[in-house]
């Protein structure tokens, strides 16, 4: 299988029960084409990890803006993010069908977990959360007090694929974002097993200076051509 | 008696005094939006929005792009002239290292230890902390600015009830009534607003206030 | 004081004693004109903490590449590297005249300690070291062991002064690195009180994109123009 | 008998065999840069340069800027067509994390417990691990790839003496006198050169040499 694949066939790489992570915030920087097409695949039982699950309308219009589409549709079993709010759907099967489990966690620590299982590191020290409900989470393995201040120690985070956006991907795979869109993106290219990229644009190689490329080509297994699809 | 939006303006204004040329500053969502509308000519401060922009600039017809630039609340967004675009882990790096100067956010219960709580009600569905926890614990200084009382019941607290979102990190509390400092031996009120007694503002306030011997009106 | 300064105004804010952090590997990506007046400053006692000691001559000839001027002109009583056998001054002032005291810390774990402290995390655990004599090292805190696998706890690091160095850097003070330079530059702008950057070329605003930043302006507390100066 | 050049080419042949298309691989000095020459046609693989440089490149006459590019040992360095630069915590974020599948390296001392110590000997000034101990923990396929002996003396031990570089790391360890595997069982001969008896091999190893069942011929 070359790296360049269509959405179709990468779509069909995601069994049911895989965990994914999505990168993106609010719908900026998920990718719009591949969550379409997963969103009608009927894949189900997924752990969706994603800062958000964006929003029922996109900025520019549209029902169901990016991972909303697949809380929409479903096919979310468990949902680890920073932040569901603006998704009314989350709460209503979680709270009232209770058919989606939800673990929250801070958006900063979100972003370390991630990028600590991408690094090899243990785990996280942070200050964030002392004190807070966030040290009975099954992420937090406990506080630790180091030169006097508390931390909590939280857990890496991984998963079988990353769903990663960017506006241009060369021909060996580099990514580069527009604007706020690399959010989580970039932690996330590093932290699973199967990385998925689509780009609104395919470049040359070149057309991305090698100073300002900002995932690898070395960490991405296929990109996928989603165009400007909202 | 200042109506809502009044009030509003009020804590707006005073909040804005706190801001230093050059400070980097987080905004939460609400009250807070307005203290930039405050400032004087020769203060500028660079605007932070923690899913990843350094200078928040504004949003015309022209320059809207919602599909690759949003703030904190997901609403389309635009980088300022001298900015940058940064990732989650670089924008939440720069929150807890201290490299943002000040953040201001309203609360639902502040308390006499500096601890807040604005992010769940029991019982509610949780929308989630996103930002906010390490927001609190990483800002340099960390002002609440509310409304005193919610209906007439005091949020500045002995101790919080609701779930906290950060433990003894609130540096300041501006509301319509007064200006709180939070020390270590409590809530020392620096400021008040002479449209209120001393005794009204402690009546509408839990915590003990300790009033300072420099204590000036708010302007 | 403007952020933007000559390099005698900013040489003048390195006191005795100072700690300073300074980008770079094997000079690369050292602040080569700043350098060059601090090495000619007199000031002392310093505290260095760089990848490496640089080498004797640079790539492009000169004597004393980069941070290698310090420590020829004994300006440096504490180095905190990761590798210095590049720079044969190190054993002689550390093994013979014992005027210099040196730290080794494995290069990895020194740019995530670094990360550390100008993140706001607790420490960095990592696998690396395990059973060799880092875990005697005074930047080691301990080893824990976290599902399973072992890690050293090590301890982020700060220094009063940041030394970076950038191929451009525009006129609010965003940098853009070119080629490898970037390497520890990017960390150390983060990690200290006052952050001198120099700057090949200073540029107008708008000539690095807000995506290619890599160093923002809001760290960045002073920047001097130091040229093609090797 | 071979001379020493040919010893080394020997090995890096054989060293060669075990990368695949598409890995990204780390070349300790010496010995492991000799390897690329070696790799069959339709074999390309990502030489990584821990200092920053992911696919390097040739450096030519006219792109030579070693201001602003070198290699892991100093020396000025190129980026390949279709690779990037990135920073020191990125470059070893992706060593740690997993990112690199093979890293090619000499040893002072390799045992049978996969231990390696390559970077001091007591008493010399020690010129630092740089990177060592990092590519060590993190790469997928960790290949020694060194002379069998030292002036006669065995380099594979039961235990090393010297000071670790890391632990239970080396997954394979290939020489002129045969190709080991270390396993939980200890070390493995898969393969050996005919130009040597299995006993001649055993009398140049202070470790216990397990005999695969499956021995070949190195080639």
């Amino acid at each position: 299988m070359s790296k360049f694949v269509s959405i179709e066939e990468a779509v069909k790489l995601i069994p049911d029960g895989a965990s994914i992570m999505v990168g993106g915030f609010m719908g900026c920087g998920n990718a719009h084409a591949f969550i379409d097409a997963l969103s009608k695949s009927g894949v189900k039982d997924l752990t969706l990890i994603c800062n958000d699950a964006s929003m029922p309308n996109g900025p520019d219009g549209g029902d169901f803006y990016g991972v909303a589409k697949l809380v929409h549709n479903k096919q979310i079993k468990t949902l680890i993010a920073t932040h569901v709010g603006l998704n009314p759907e989350v709460a209503q099967q979680s709270m009232i069908e209770k058919t989606l489990e939800v673990f929250l966690i801070p958006q900063g620590s979100f972003a370390e977990m991630i990028r600590a299982h991408g690094a090899g590191l243990g785990g996280v020290l942070t200050p964030t959360g002392v004190g807070t409900i966030i040290e009975d989470s099954p992420y937090c393995l406990g506080k630790q007090n180091i030169e006097g201040r508390d931390y909590l120690l939280m857990k890496p985070i991984k998963a079988d694929f990353a769903i990663i956006a960017g506006a241009k991907i060369d021909k060996a795979g580099n990514v580069w974002y527009k604007g706020d869109s690399s959010n989580f993106n970039i932690v996330m290219a590093t932290a699973a097993e199967t990385v998925i990229a689509e780009a609104e644009e395919i470049v040359e190689i070149g057309e991305i200076a090698p100073e300002d490329v900002r995932t690898s080509a070395i960490l991405v297994d296929y990109v996928v051509e989603g165009g400007k699809y909202l | 008696m200042m109506d809502r939006d009044q009030m509003r303006a009020f804590i707006a204004q005073r909040v804005a005094k706190e801001l230093n040329d050059g400070d980097v500053v987080n905004l939460g969502i609400g009250l807070p939006t307005l203290v930039p509308n405050y400032l004087p000519e020769d203060v500028k401060v660079t605007l932070q929005s923690e899913n990843g922009i350094i200078g928040v600039g504004t949003v015309t017809d022209e320059n809207r792009d919602a599909r690759h630039v949003v703030d904190a609340g997901g609403r389309p967004s635009e980088v300022a002239p001298g900015g940058s675009f940064i990732d989650s882990a670089t924008s939440f790096g720069l929150i807890r290292g201290g490299h943002v100067d000040a953040t201001i956010l309203g609360g639902l219960e502040v308390d006499a230890e500096g601890s807040l709580a604005n992010w769940i009600i029991p019982g509610k569905m949780m929308p989630g902390m996103g930002g906010a926890m390490d927001l609190l614990i990483g800002a340099k200084h960390v002002i609440v600015a509310m409304e005193h009382t919610a209906k007439g019941r005091p949020k500045i607290l002995k101790k919080c009830r609701l779930p906290y979102t950060a433990i003894n990190c609130v540096t300041k509390i501006i509301t319509e009534m007064c200006v709180l400092d939070v020390r270590p031996e409590g809530l020392v009120m620096i400021e008040y607003n002479p449209e209120f007694s001393i005794e009204e503002i402690q009546a509408a306030t839990e915590a003990e206030l300790i009033i300072s011997p420099e204590l000036k009106p708010m302007c």
